[in-house]
């Protein structure tokens, strides 16, 4: 007896890219209908997918589905099937947060722009893509899922192009390595058929359990993940994440961040834990904490040398994604929590900025650091939201990112003392390090792009329109519940994911049949938990409180004992609130945010110069990269797990 | 025979990367993508098959005289339609751009299409 | 209570912010040297502070040049009330030797009111800490005049 | 209800910690009369007779009792509540120190990392509000301060990571209660000679964190006109000048918790902790004395290559002497 819900992940997925279609017929010129179909679209792709919660995280059901009935027969898999399990789920459900938020989102921000039947077919391809591939059973439905997310990834960056020619550029190079990306995971794939006949991720899963490895499967194992790394854009494969966040429209940007590098990432995730599950684990474990460590670092510190708004946020994004993979590369439980928890937050709150450099670029037009400035008066709402998404990324409490951050590095260290690896404690130092470099770059932005002196172009400025804050104030209180309640969060939401990236027998026996998954050698693992810290958050709220009400009443029950305060006329600019210039006539002067951390970019110049010119913004070199990434991937691969 | 299949695909896919790599007109990179797509769809038709094997369709009549024989396994033939249609796609579209690109930066050099850098 | 350690406080840590109008640093040398281990005006609590922001007593010297009337006036508009201002040396109470040049405005009297004048040309340092020392008293009446 | 009752006197508790004792009056009273302490040492240093030791709290009240100017081009909201946040993270800080031998207030597993974050929190609040301010001197000053914190967090987190190595062998720990049993079984840690180089990191540390000579290049008066602080003038200035001797505080009982936690005073606990404690502090508060004596302002950029070679090559040692056990 088939539920009714069992038909929602088909339905969501297919519902999106019938919209797709439904807009590019009838909303080339209706821009409520348009809209409308959009919005109902992600509307309800969201919700079914939100109410899979039920079934899956509370009562622990996996939901496997074949298309046009084609059950497995004789133990082989033929149809192409839909499996959604606990993981699958998690990052659905990041998905559809995105999307909807950037569909709301998109309304106002879009429309000065024109073909907005394309922008909003594109968007729920892409929407209705990275779905399909988080809920997919099928390898090379993966393949194809990828494929669509790029094609509308790329073509979504080049959108602006009439505005910004850079944005074609963006987007050749984008195309360019994703399509590398691309063949490396269909390589991966037709190996992977060689070796065991079939595409089923469950029934290959349980095979290569049972017969062992071969090189072939140890070179199909490389190249997936080396495609898939492509894909989630980790060092050496970045470049063009950097450059295609940046010329994309902001909305499309949020979807990226939020949805698009986190699909490679659940890829890879479900490569190591569940197809190759019985590989060595240390070493390959070692090899993605190898690789996030590098991505953190290298993400954060071109991030510092940014002075464009997007693009900074594009290297943020990139080195927050090697905190997830380094995380997961543990290859702990705690370490699975703290990055898949990571995970989520970091879809909350690089969501949250990246529409914040949306809302910027609306109220001002430009998302250059250096002419932008005291934008705090003029759009109060934005820069809130802002500061609570600069904070969460950087870790500071009682936000998002300092619960997850701090799961990550109890993780790391109890890695680092349990494997006697002195390699994993620099990875530790090496997170904290990266955390404080983040924490600099957004005290750059603030100080260079929201607060500080206005320049006169900016004096008319005006708010965004709600329609746009209220996306930025739903991440935002996200983000502060997220960090508040993070205890439920993980247990109700992490924990299921986790259990099902550590345990695969399930996943194979819903799919191929109860029994498949002990015949063939994959025995169920039972897991234990505990968490290191026992602090509850909601302590701190409280505490918070009190202390914020007690000095309060100080000040204002004293207000006559203390010294009055002097608030500048509105409109007027006399001297005594003045800026003081030693004396002279205050003028506009603000330091930009290239102009800052002089000390510590000197130091590091030998390096700042290295890592800058590396980057060259040539795509021969970045395809260079990617060859010199994938060699050693597969020389790691051959060396350290046959 | 089904060797040389696999040699002269591996040689395609490093072509198409060396390609890539190297050369600086930006329609050549989008060959290199072009070649290196070509190299996996030959693999992937060279994994299915089988030397002599039949194509897999039988009538009943084969059946029942017992003179079924070893086919060629179908499904890479499958993907490797779909596989050719998605890159046939992506190479349109890489095109466009390239186009796109010549009308707004007025070349096609790689060392000039750079604005994005650092 | 709050209030009268308020009050008190005033007289014990006054922060001093200096401007030069012009002077020839005479009088300036001699301020310093009231920081030196020989006078060491921290003992009672005066500090140096870098913006008026921070300021209790402004220390005028020189003979108010044309050029630095407006800096003047302005720097004494930013400091925080209950705040002094002292004068050091002759010139900003009189233009001393300067007095008619085209380019002088002394003194300072005509543009803002002065607490205490400290004279001599250049005072003795210990002339100055009395002068401050006498400036932190009016500062203490001047914050009990505010309520 | 007795339920109700109980977790209303429980709330009142956690207020009273949070307010009186560890938290914020202990922590300002204390952080005040270190600082004042070390201006009078100071000045003694200098043959000066220096100002009384209670010379903090006048310059505290009055500050209190000023006017507050909120320039034109600052943001008023974030200008005033900047000092304040910073105020409440570092009396929040104190919860989880063991002082006195007392059981902290609050006590996790992963004390040190929650402590490297707040530790954090008033500097932000610090950056935040002298770049809510406008000014371009503030703006100067908030580069300097976020290199100086660049700086100094690499040893610092080594220093942390060492003493967790130390202390919990090969289970993880990060709990400062764990650090203070281990101690009373084994010793202060500052008399373990592997981590003796740590210790000395930390101690490096300290006037960075806190903001005196040599490492004051972000509120250099003389240069850049007190840096953040340039525009703050009456009550919100007090509360960051509090804050300066509360971190202070708050650093020299880390340091007495950390590496001087090992002295076992069997049932005098409360009055030999309470003495341990004061004499710690101030020994703690002279060696920043010392080195603010003898040395001059550096320049930024030899701030941070001091302590990213000198400061975090010292606690690199203690790691690797840690880590082979010894």
């Amino acid at each position: 007896m088939i539920q009714f819900y069992e038909h929602f992940p088909v339905i969501s997925v297919m519902g999106l890219f019938l919209a797709a279609f439904l807009v590019e017929i009838f909303g080339n010129k209706n821009k409520t209908i348009r809209y409308g179909i959009s919005l109902i679209a992600c509307l309800a792709a969201a919700a079914m997918t939100l109410y899979l919660i039920i079934p899956v995280f509370r009562d622990g059901k996996i939901i496997s589905y074949w298309m046009g009935g084609w059950a497995p027969e004789g133990g082989y898999a033929f149809g192409i099937g839909y499996e959604i399990d606990g993981l699958g789920l998690f990052f659905g459900i990041l998905t559809s947060i995105t999307f909807l938020m950037s569909v709301i989102f998109s309304k106002r921000y879009m429309e000065r722009d024109a073909h907005l039947g394309h922008y909003y077919t594109l968007f729920l391809m892409l929407a209705g893509s990275v779905l399909g591939l988080v809920f997919t059973g099928d390898v090379f439905n993966l393949f194809i899922m990828i494929e669509i997310m790029t094609f509308a990834a790329v073509a979504l960056t080049a959108f602006r192009h009439g505005k910004h020619p850079e944005a074609l550029e963006g987007a050749f190079k984008y195309l360019v390595l994703g399509s590398i990306g691309s063949s490396l995971t269909l390589l991966g794939v037709a190996l992977l058929y060689l070796s065991t006949h079939t595409l089923n991720m469950a029934q290959i899963s349980a095979l290569l359990s049972s017969q062992g490895f071969k090189p072939t499967t140890l070179f199909a194992f490389a190249m997936m993940l080396s495609g898939l790394a492509v894909k989630s854009f980790v060092v050496p494969f970045h470049t063009p994440a950097a450059d295609a966040y940046a010329t994309a429209p902001a909305s499309v940007s949020t979807l990226f961040s939020g949805m698009v590098n986190k699909a490679g990432i659940y890829g890879m995730i479900r490569l190591t834990y569940i197809l190759f599950r019985v590989m060595d684990r240390e070493s390959v474990m070692l090899l993605l904490a190898l690789i996030g460590a590098l991505t953190m670092f290298v993400g954060v510190t071109m991030a510092l040398a940014q002075h464009d708004f997007k693009r900074l946020l594009a290297f943020h994004s990139i080195s927050q994604i090697g905190y997830v993979l380094m995380s997961v590369g543990l290859g702990s439980v705690l370490g699975l929590y703290g990055g898949l928890f990571h995970a989520l937050n970091h879809t909350l709150f690089k969501g949250l900025l990246f529409l914040t450099a949306g809302a910027v670029y609306y109220a001002t037009g430009t998302t250059n650091l250096d002419k932008l400035g005291g934008l705090a008066k003029r759009m109060p709402a934005t820069t809130a939201c802002f500061l609570v998404g600069a904070f969460a990324i950087s870790g500071i409490p009682p936000f998002n990112g300092f619960a997850s951050k701090w799961l990550i590095y109890q993780a790391a260290y109890e890695k680092a003392v349990q494997s006697g690896n002195f390699v994993y404690v620099i990875i530790t130092i090496t997170a904290l390090l990266v955390s404080v470099m983040t924490l600099a770059s957004f005290i750059k932005v603030t100080s260079a792009a929201f607060l500080g002196q206005q320049p006169a172009s900016l004096k008319e400025v005006k708010e965004v329109p709600f329609s746009m804050q209220l996306p930025m104030f739903i991440m935002s209180a996200l983000c502060l519940i997220c960090g508040l309640l993070y205890r439920p969060v993980l247990t109700y939401l992490v924990g299921p994911a986790v259990s099902a990236a550590m345990d695969p027998s399930a996943y194979i026996d819903t799919m191929m049949g109860s029994g498949y998954a002990i015949t063939h050698g994959v025995l169920p693992s039972s897991m234990g938990f505990a968490m290191i810290s026992a602090w509850d958050p909601r302590f701190w709220l409280l505490l918070f409180i009190i202390v914020t009400c007690a000095v309060t009443l100080v000040a204002v029950s004293d207000a006559r004992t203390r010294g009055p305060v002097s608030l500048p006329q509105p409109g007027e600019t006399d001297a005594k609130h003045a800026t003081f210039f030693g004396g002279e006539k205050s003028t506009h002067s603000h330091v930009s945010g290239s102009d800052l951390f002089w000390g510590f970019k000197k130091d590091l110049k030998g390096y700042f110069h290295v890592i800058g010119d590396l980057h060259s913004g040539r795509t021969n070199d970045y395809a260079l990269w990617v060859v010199l990434g994938v060699t050693v991937i597969m020389l790691f691969t051959f060396i350290f797990l046959s | 025979m089904i060797l040389v299949n696999y040699i002269v695909s591996i040689c395609l896919i490093a072509l198409g990367l060396y390609v890539m790599c190297s050369k600086r007109e930006l329609i050549k990179i989008v060959i290199g993508m072009g070649i290196m797509d070509y190299g996996i769809n030959m693999l992937i038709v060279s994994i299915g098959f089988h030397e002599n094997g039949t194509a897999p369709i039988y009538t009943l009549a084969d059946i029942i005289n017992g003179n079924l024989s070893f086919f060629v396994d179908p499904i890479p033939q499958a993907l490797t339609l779909t596989s050719i249609v998605i890159g046939a796609c992506v190479d349109a579209m890489a095109l466009s751009l390239v186009i796109m690109i010549k009308r707004r930066y007025k070349t096609t050099d790689a060392d000039e299409v750079r604005r994005l850098k650092g | 209570m709050f209030k009268k350690l308020i009050a008190e406080s005033m007289t014990k840590s006054p922060w001093i912010y200096h401007v030069n109008t012009g002077s020839c640093n005479g009088c300036d040398i001699e301020l310093v040297a009231c920081l030196t281990p020989r006078y060491d005006v921290e003992r009672y609590g005066f500090k140096l502070a870098g913006t008026p922001r921070h300021a209790d007593i402004v220390v005028v010297s020189g003979p108010i040049t044309s050029q630095s009337k407006d800096r003047l006036i302005r720097t004494l508009e930013q400091v925080p009330n209950p705040h002094c201002v002292v004068t050091i040396g002759s010139c900003p109470q009189s233009g001393n030797v300067f007095k008619g040049s085209y380019s002088v405005e002394a003194p300072l009297e005509k543009f803002c009111e002065v607490d205490v004048a400290i004279a001599g040309c250049t005072p003795k340092p210990e002339a100055i800490i009395e002068g401050l020392y006498k400036a932190a008293q009016i500062l203490k009446k001047k914050r009990e005049a505010m309520q | 209800m007795p339920e109700f009752v109980s977790n209303l006197l429980n709330i009142l508790l956690v207020a009273l910690h949070v307010l009186v004792f560890p938290g914020l009056l202990f922590a300002a009273v204390g952080g005040l009369l270190l600082a004042g302490i070390d201006r009078k040492v100071l000045a003694r240093m200098q043959r000066r007779v220096g100002p009384p030791i209670v010379q903090p709290f006048y310059d505290f009240f009055k500050l209190m009792g000023k006017e507050t100017i909120i320039p034109a081009a600052a943001r008023p909201g974030i200008y005033q509540a900047a000092p304040i946040i910073g105020m409440v993270s570092l009396s929040l800080m104190m919860l989880f120190f063991p002082i006195f031998g007392h059981s902290a207030a609050f006590a996790t597993k992963a004390d040190l990392i929650v402590i490297l974050y707040l530790l954090t929190i008033p500097a932000v609040a610090l950056i935040i509000g002298g770049s809510a301010s406008g000014s371009p001197f503030a703006g100067v000053g908030i580069s300097r301060e976020m290199v100086v914190m660049l700086g100094y967090e690499l040893p610092l987190v080594m220093v942390l990571l060492t003493v967790a190595k130390k202390v919990g062998g090969d289970t993880m720990t990060f709990a400062l209660e764990d650090i203070a049993v281990w101690q009373l079984a084994n010793g202060s840690l500052l008399f373990h000679w592997s981590m003796i180089p740590a210790a000395i990191a930390f101690l490096l540390i300290i006037p960075a964190e806190v903001g005196t000579q040599p490492f004051d290049v972000a509120e250099a008066e003389t240069e850049i006109c007190e840096g953040p602080l340039i525009e703050y003038s009456g009550a919100p200035l007090a509360i960051f000048k509090l804050n300066t001797a509360m971190k202070m505080f708050v650093m020299t009982a880390l340091f007495q918790v950390l590496f001087l936690g090992g002295i076992d005073l069997g049932k005098y606990w409360l009055l030999g902790g309470a003495v341990l404690f004061v004499i710690s502090a101030v020994l703690t508060v002279l060696c920043m004395t010392f080195i603010h004596a003898i040395t001059a302002r550096l320049k930024v950029e030899h701030l941070f290559k001091f302590y990213w070679t000198v400061v975090a090559g010292l606690a690199l040692v203690s790691l690797v002497l840690v880590w082979f056990g010894l």
